[in-house]
């Protein structure tokens, strides 16, 4: 699925899993699952921006923390900085699997034949090697220094009584990095970088607004000096003209340090400004990942193109023909069979309610998992939204009934 | 049927807490000296008994020819019922076995304090509480009666006129009620009573009609002249238990005797108020501070922007979700609530299971009905606790079906 | 996209501002600054000020007591020495079949009338009534009436004291085990809870009692300082599981916190976290509930001397509790308030009020004191309530 | 206007396309004013409302100095960023301020000429301290409970709300059915009342269109023959409502025809009122109807700002009377017995209510508790309730912004469709510029409790004029144009207890002059419909 060709990827995902139990009845008992995550695959290249877009609910936060071992999951592994053979050789492995890689159920899947066991062996050597979630904890700990995270809410992100200094140099003191007045040196570059002034170390958080908060967040994120810093919403807690100075810092950062973001956002033009590729989620699975301008100028899952079609155009003189999904997103709990948007799906055939589509190549650098495309990997010719029809005229206001 | 599966892990739940509960007061139990334990299981060595529980003593006593001591055969036995002579786990079964089927012993009471103790002089703890039970009942009822009509009410008036006469009645009752235990409390009323309106009251002729104020206030039962012909009625043993069912009032109703129980009743005001003021105080700054917080939410705006008159909005929307609070909190409190009855019941002389705890406790201590009725009590607590927590299944939607 | 960044180095307005400490000196300490944010809500609290100010008066009554030769430790001493516990009459004037055998301290009232040893309250030479500093007599009624305002005096340090050791330790037991509990969750949070909760279910005062009646029997608690200890003991079982379950509660909201979330992320580790993150965020409704309890526990000290339970080796023990529980001591066969009360209800003699109301009032204004105090620093910690 | 636009480029310090790609205004071409906005009467006027908070931190300018209309059936949208003043707009509007610590200070709200703001008492009760720059209020509880109580008559059926978060506005421990039919009695009591008692269970003509209705269904016809037979069984029962009932209990049910003709029957049956039933809706409507006059006294003592006492006085009486006549009703339980009518009644329209609003499947919705509904579901859900009334006047404050994008869509087509069919004007509080460009007529932009700015929608977006406006409308990421810069406003919103002087934007402005730090510009005209509040332009002052 991943090409070696393109970059290298920084940080690879295969089949991440996810489930969070339901208890409940007499004894409280483990009577489901919530499927957060589901058979997901991800790879970030290196100073790229991979932006993950997806309604609330679908799991994506999740695929973040999991990223980042903050959460352990169900199944799946992660590898960072995977050398161009490992890669090659996953790849194969996970092609014996059944179903490959994203589609369906991966790894484990077929426990029948032997080849698929052999498959499972090598899978798990592999991991044993490079895995995050196989690593221990003193190696997980000096790496944790690469993978950074930057939250949604800048309020509850940073503790009430610490001081911005402390917040801002606590990695560095972890890590033990230099002495302390060096980490002083380093903190107070950070807050220069970010944008606010020293003096504003010797406050506590609750006496900055949100955008200041967030730029010490950030800060914070980037004292260990990371290679990879996931993004999670960082800006829809902000106003806009606020979530501008933040996304300009960021791409700021990036252009000077050579970050790989991973863009956590259900605000499709956000995501749009600032990514370099897309993935789309939606009930726990990727449903279609491409290059953004790809993405967006030619989506080609239904969901996609709802997707689009339903952000507002912050200019009147544009309308844009809607495609209104009926009804509401599923539970993750019981996810529908076959393919999981096929419920609220405007094309749906008869086939997307009992088999799951594969995530499969439909055109270079473009994945979607919709029985739509078939899975040739020749050219298909997406059906772009009709954008910007005008409605020119006097502003429709309805007569009183 | 949610519901009842709520109802049923609840009660499950219960039963790790009681046997906790009694494997506590095992271990206090075994930290006894066995004689004690002895005698607070098996009550007083019988007259008969030629060396009580002594482990050993002459064999002369036991009318054995040779000389130098003997085993008492009663101590072996006792000792064999309790398994003491066996390893921890087979006495703490015993243990358990024995409080879960309520033999909790036998009294064992010499202080002589107490009118009836000639009644339950070696009798089971377990009947004496039960004989003992009701009338405590009877004012927990009443003071929860009391605590509820005053403290719902004017902490949600509190909460409504914040900061105005109302609320401040409100602190000022709380603040004195935590700072006011019941003995202080109990005493200064007494006080009042006797110092303030005693004096006012005293007259000389020796029928009830002339009783003082402060005594139509105390104790439990008007003097033997108050009955028709100078005595106790027979359904009234020496005014302490009351047959059939043990509740004054309704005893004294079955028998027809309606004064008696408005007398009663009158009886229970004091005390009742003591117990509950505590109890009220912990709730008012809750209900308040629970009803400014569901003020505040959104759902009371949107009835206010529905269009709901005010009134409706507090009483209905908003007294509705703080009712929830204010009961789990009376569940938490009602181990401090139960934990004033030994103190108010002593005060008033009262011939409750508080009072028979406190009987107890004079030295040398009867341990049977000193852990009987810390047993029972305990139970009192637990359930209550079980009920509430039914209570706000029932009113909250979220917890029943979550 | 640099050029995007229109980032004036001025315009990043100080929303600080809306805090009053921080428009202050250039650079304040903040630790200090939230000091003085604490203390200024405390001071916009006229019932906190006024709680404030009765602590401070009884603190100073209680370092003056400390330095006052005062007789009461001689009555104890000798209470102590002489074999008769708990002394239902005193000890040092044992009172048998209405007749007194005088004791050193001790005298018969001239005409064996309480009334005549009503108090004059005259504090100028420093008694409450006419008899000498710790000066015992018995009355026909047969109630002991010692001079108490020795004992008020050094009540307040004993009152204070004990309250105090007892709510810290059991503070800290208490936060240790609730912060283990939420921290870690899964059993072990179920197994501490439940015997949290199973230690909550028994009515703390009858635990308490049942405990110290136990105990009371071994030879260690024997010696007087024991007694003290083993009161201590005695509360601090039965008092942890509260603070326990608070912190528990606290710490299950801070560790959701996504600022422990970004600590973890940067490789911290447990200790770390539990120290530096969540203690720090969830000690504070603790302080509430042990400034609360600082008062309360007084207060239930006098209960259980009330109930004649002997919790301190001599019932002349000077601890404002047990002194106005002692005035209406409800033994069996001990004459008590109360039946003094009964029978002098009809005027024929002077009940004795005052060994009640002093050491009553003492408590009654330290306890209330404290939870004005409790209260304040209620509003003054929560933000929520404070606007 | 050309002239305007000239000191603009002059007075810029910074390069104007770089900050802002959507350059200084070009001249505007005067276009035709849409009639129906201009021709329709105005039904609520805002003037200089000012609202402020009494904190601990000192006296927070939430409002200063607000002014706006809305006309009939018109979408004005109120944009800014948080903090600006949007939701205590439409919070002091309709007197949901929470107070302490917040209170109107001062100004005037008409809503259809009654003052909205009526016994409010002035700020001659508030004392400033001039050091400590806090407050002392003294409030006359007795005349903010008298306004609140006015108010209540004006709420629901004259302005009703929309809030922000759907799953926190609904009442957690009652059914979504209860809490719509709550608003159903209480302002179309005496109609629904009036339906039942005059419902005809025993006519002739019911049975055969019940069975005709059982037939349809069963032979598996489309929704909409079934809803029509059904809609004929109402008629023939005279209660709308009862339709609804029918067609679900006939479509929920697997029973054979007959069977379900007998179901059908001991439903209608639930109709048939006892004689205590009878009386306790009559004594209900009797209440309603009293209810009703006191508000209309109500608003016409707030239109015009007396009060009629003794009127009042007799009105009360019969309440209280009423209201003691009512405890018989609810001793033993006899109340919840003979209000089951009432209830299913009011039950069942609700699920009419549901069905207008596109819900699947209305009656699982209404017998649901808010925790088991989605959001989006319980937005909706809101929004019935708001318009189940046909409010004049719907206020809704950020109604999409806990959404998905997906059913944020869905949400506001619904807006649409029903302002089309009922026709109430809505004012729409947002941040969000680009909900506001699909729906708004007509937009004020705030700033800092101020606005600042005020047009119709796509004058606004075609030629922002305020330099806030500008700036704000850079800062959109847009998604037709992923190629532009992102620029935005530097620096933050400033807090409102030490406001800036003069113009509130200019720390933050590019263009900020001297005279901006000392003078509040003046709201002036500038075209048709257009004012802003900016030093920059030099139109002729609006007149309030």
């Amino acid at each position: 699925m991943f090409r070696s060709d393109t970059a290298p990827a920084l940080i690879t995902s295969y089949n991440l899993r996810k489930y969070f139990p339901i208890r409940g009845g007499l004894f409280s008992t483990r009577i489901g699952d919530v499927r957060a995550v589901d058979g997901v695959s991800l790879d970030v290249r290196e100073s790229e921006t991979l932006g993950l877009v997806g309604e609330s609910g679908c799991g994506k936060t999740t695929v973040g923390r999991l990223m980042l071992r903050l959460i352990e999951p169900t199944s799946g592994h992660t590898y960072y900085h995977p050398s161009p053979e490992t890669v090659a050789k996953l790849e194969s492995l996970y092609a014996t699997l059944k179903g490959g890689v994203g589609g369906g159920d991966g790894d484990g899947g077929t426990g029948g034949t032997p080849e698929a066991q052999a498959a499972l062996k090598d899978l798990d050597e592999i991991a044993d090697q490079y895995s995050l979630y196989r690593m221990k904890h003193s190696k997980m700990k000096e790496l944790r220094g690469k993978l950074q995270i930057v939250f949604q809410d800048p309020f509850s992100s940073l503790s009430p009584r610490m001081l911005v200094r402390d917040i801002i140099g606590e990695p560095l003191a972890i890590h033990h990095a230099g002495t302390r007045s060096e980490r002083a040196q380093r903190v107070a570059e950070l807050v220069q970088e970010v944008g606010l002034n020293p003096e504003h170390l010797w406050r506590f958080p609750h006496e900055f607004s949100g955008g200041q908060r967030q730029r010490i967040g950030i800060a914070r994120a980037l004292a260990l000096r990371p290679e990879f810093i996931v993004l999670d919403e960082p800006t829809s807690a902000l106003d806009v003209s606020v979530q501008a100075q933040i996304l300009n810092i960021l791409k700021k950062l990036q252009s000077e340090q050579r970050l790989a973001y991973m863009f956590i956002s259900h605000h499709l033009s956000v995501v749009r400004a600032m990514s370099h590729h897309v993935a789309v989620m939606y009930l726990g699975e990727i449903v279609e990942r491409a290059g953004t301008e790809d993405l967006f100028s030619r989506p080609l899952h239904p969901y996609t193109q709802a997707l689009l079609s339903a952000i507002p155009v912050p200019d009147p003189t544009l309308k844009r023909e809607r495609i209104v999904l009926k009804g509401d997103v599923p539970s993750p709990a019981a996810p529908p069979p076959g393919c999981r948007f096929h419920t609220r799906c405007p094309a749906v055939m008869p086939v997307c309610s009992h088999t799951p589509p594969p995530l499969i190549e439909v055109r270079r650098e473009h994945w979607v998992a919709c029985h739509l495309y078939p899975p040739t990997g020749g050219e298909v010719v997406g059906v772009p939204i009709p954008f910007r029809t005008t409605a020119v005229g006097t502003t429709t206001v309805p007569q009183a009934s | 049927m949610r519901m009842w599966i709520y109802i049923v892990r609840r009660l499950i739940l219960v039963v790790p807490i009681i046997v906790g509960v009694m494997t506590i007061t095992f271990a206090l139990v075994s930290a006894l000296p066995i004689q004690d334990r002895l005698i607070s299981s098996f009550g007083p060595p019988p007259k008969n008994a030629p060396c009580g529980y002594s482990p050993v003593c002459p064999c002369s006593v036991f009318g054995l020819p040779q000389a130098g001591n003997c085993t008492n055969p009663l101590y072996q036995r006792d000792v064999n019922k309790l398994g003491l002579d066996s390893p921890v786990y087979v006495q703490w079964g015993i243990y358990i076995g024995n409080s879960l089927t309520f033999q909790w012993g036998y009294v064992d009471n010499h202080s002589g304090a107490s009118s009836a103790d000639s009644l339950i002089q070696g009798e089971p703890v377990a009947t004496v509480l039960s004989w003992l039970l009701p009338y405590t009942l009877e004012l927990a009822i009443f003071s929860l009666i009391i605590i509820l009509i005053v403290s719902i009410p004017l902490g949600n008036l509190a909460a409504v006129y914040r900061n105005r006469p109302v609320d401040q009645a409100s602190r000022v009752i709380s603040f004195s009620g935590y700072a006011l235990p019941g003995f202080l409390l109990g005493t200064f009323l007494l006080m009042a009573f006797v110092l303030g309106l005693g004096p006012t009251f005293n007259g000389e002729d020796p029928t009830c009609k002339a009783q003082s104020f402060f005594q139509v206030f105390y104790g439990s039962w008007p003097s033997q002249l108050c009955y028709p012909n100078g005595q106790w009625p027979s359904w009234l043993s020496k005014g302490v238990i009351t047959t059939p069912t043990g509740f004054p009032t309704l005893d004294a109703l079955i028998h027809g005797q309606g004064w008696l129980a408005l007398d009663s009743i009158i009886r229970m005001v004091l005390p009742a108020l003591v117990i509950a003021y505590g109890t009220i105080a912990g709730l008012l700054r809750f209900v308040r501070n629970s009803m400014l917080e569901v003020m505040n939410l959104d759902f009371v705006r949107t009835a206010r922007s529905k269009g709901v008159p005010e009134n409706v909005v507090i009483s209905k929307h908003a007294g509705r979700n703080s009712l929830n609070v204010t009961i789990t909190v009376l569940g938490l409190t009602f181990a401090f609530f139960i934990g004033g009855f030994p103190v108010v019941e002593t005060i008033f002389d009262l011939n409750g299971v508080g009072r028979m705890f406190v009987y107890a406790l004079l030295a040398p201590y009867d341990f049977g009905l000193i852990f009987g009725s810390t047993l029972l009590f305990t139970f009192l607590v637990v359930f209550a606790n079980i009920i509430v927590d039914v209570l706000y299944a029932y009113l909250d939607p979220r917890v029943r079906l979550g | 996209m640099s050029a995007g960044v229109t980032e004036a180095p001025a315009p990043l307005a100080e929303p600080a501002e809306a805090v009053p400490v921080a428009r202050r000196g250039r650079r304040p300490n903040p630790r200090i600054a939230q000091m003085k944010r604490t203390w200024y809500f405390l001071r916009r609290n006229t019932l906190a000020m006024v709680g404030i100010v009765i602590l401070v008066i009884f603190i100073l009554i209680a370092i003056y007591a400390l330095f006052q030769p005062i007789p009461w430790t001689q009555l104890q001493q000798e209470c102590a020495s002489s074999g008769l516990y708990p002394p239902v009459n005193g000890c040092l004037c044992t009172y048998s079949s209405g007749t007194v055998s005088p004791g050193p301290n001790c005298y018969q009232t001239p005409s064996g009338y309480p009334s005549d040893i009503a108090p004059t309250i005259d504090f100028s030479h420093g008694t409450l009534g006419p008899l000498p500093l710790g000066s015992i007599t018995t009355a026909p009624s047969n109630p002991t009436f010692y001079n108490i305002y020795a004992g008020l005096l050094r009540g307040s340090d004993w009152s204070l004291g004990v309250s105090v050791a007892i709510v810290g330790t059991g503070a800290l037991i208490g936060l240790l085990v609730g912060a283990i509990s939420g921290f870690f969750g899964g059993w072990v949070d179920e197994a501490l809870m439940r015997i949290v909760d199973i230690f909550l279910s028994i009515p703390q005062i009858l635990f308490v009692i049942i405990v110290i009646a136990v105990l009371v029997a071994l030879p260690v608690f024997q010696p007087f300082g024991m007694r003290v200890a083993l009161l201590i003991v005695g509360f601090v079982i039965v008092w942890w599981p509260f603070y326990a379950r608070i912190v528990r509660g606290q710490v299950l909201v801070v560790r959701e916190q996504k600022y422990v979330e970004a600590a973890k992320a940067s490789g911290a580790g447990g200790g770390r976290l539990v120290l530096r993150h969540i203690i720090p965020n969830s000690v504070y409704p603790i302080f509430v509930q042990m400034s609360l309890d600082v008062g309360t526990i007084p207060l239930l000290l006098g209960t259980l001397v009330y109930l004649g339970f002997p919790v301190f080796p001599t019932i002349y023990f000077p601890e404002w509790g047990s002194m106005a529980a002692l005035s209406v001591y409800s033994g069996a066969g001990a004459s008590t308030f109360t039946d003094a009360l009964l029978t002098c209800q009809f005027g024929t003699c002077v009940i004795p009020w005052w060994q009640f109301l002093f050491p009553g009032l003492m408590l009654f204004l330290y306890a209330i004191s404290v939870n004005f105090l409790a209260d304040g620093l209620r509003d003054a910690l929560d933000p929520r309530l404070r606007r | 206007m050309s002239a305007v636009s000239q000191p603009l480029r002059d007075a810029s310090p910074l390069p104007t396309e770089a900050s802002f790609p959507l350059s200084a205004p070009a001249p505007t071409t005067p276009e035709p004013i849409p009639a129906t906005t201009l021709s329709s009467p105005v039904v609520l006027d805002v003037r200089d409302l000012k609202t402020y908070f009494f904190t601990y931190d000192g006296v927070v300018l939430a409002l200063d100095g607000v002014s706006f209309k809305v006309r009939r059936g018109e979408t004005l949208g109120l944009v800014g960023e948080t903090g600006c003043g949007k939701s205590v707009t439409a919070f002091s509007v309709t007197r949901l301020i929470p107070d302490p610590p917040g209170r109107v200070i001062s100004g005037k709200v008409l809503f259809r000429g009654i003052d909205l703001l009526w016994g409010l008492d002035a700020e001659a009760k508030i004392k400033i301290n001039p050091k400590t720059g806090r407050a002392k209020v003294r409030r006359s509880f007795r005349r903010i409970k008298a306004g609140l109580e006015r108010m209540s008559a004006v709420r629901g059926r004259g302005i009703s709300m929309i809030f922000q978060e759907p799953t926190q506005a609904m009442n957690p421990v009652f059914s979504v059915a209860d809490q719509i039919s709550e608003a159903l009695i209480l302002h179309q009591g005496t109609h629904l009342v009036d339906e039942m008692m005059s419902a005809t269970p025993d006519a002739p003509e019911v049975l055969p269109a019940m069975e005709a209705l059982v037939d349809v269904t069963r032979a598996g016809g489309d929704p909409d023959t079934a809803r029509r037979a059904a809609a004929k069984v109402a008629e023939a029962v005279h209660l709308p409502s009862f339709g609804t009932q029918s067609f679900y209990l006939v479509r929920d049910s697997e029973l054979s025809s007959e069977d379900m003709v007998r179901r059908l029957q001991r439903g209608l049956r639930r109709t048939y009122l006892s004689r205590m039933e009878r009386r306790y809706l009559r004594y209900r409507r009797k209440r309603m109807v009293i209810e009703d006059e006191l508000h209309d006294l109500y608003l016409s003592e707030m239109r015009e700002g007396r009060v009629d006492r003794r009127q009042r006085r007799i009105l009360r009486g019969r309440r209280t009377r009423l209201r003691l006549g009512g405890f018989y009703y609810g001793v033993w339980g006899i109340r919840g017995r003979i209000q089951r009518p009432l209830r299913d009644e009011a039950f069942w329209r609700t699920v009419g209510r549901l069905e207008e609003v596109s819900i699947a499947n209305p009656v699982q919705v209404a017998k649901g508790y808010p925790h088991e509904l989605s959001g989006g579901m319980l937005q909706r859900v809101m929004i019935t309730m708001a318009l189940s009334v046909e409010p004049t006047i719907l206020i809704a404050d950020e109604p999409t912004t806990a959404l998905d994008v997906t059913i944020q869509a869905q949400i506001l087509e619904l807006m649409r469709e029903l302002k089309t069919r009922i026709g109430t004007a809505i004012l729409l509080i947002t941040h969000d510029l680009a909900v506001i460009a699909e729906v708004a007529d007509r937009v004020c932009v705030m700033y800092a409790g101020q606005i600042v700015e005020t047009a119709r929608a796509r004058d606004l977006y075609t030629h922002p004029l305020h330099p806030y406006t500008q700036g704000l409308l850079a800062s959109i990421p847009n998604l037709e144009r992923p190629d532009k810069k992102l620029s935005s406003i530097p620096g933050s919103v400033p807090d409102l207890i030490h406001p800036p002087e003069g113009c509130r934007f200019h720390p933050r402005c590019p263009y900020a002059m001297p005279v901006c730090k000392e003078v509040r510009p003046p709201t002036t005209v500038e075209g048709a419909e257009h004012t802003v509040a900016c030093h920059l332009y030099k139109g002729t002052v609006a007149v309030e």
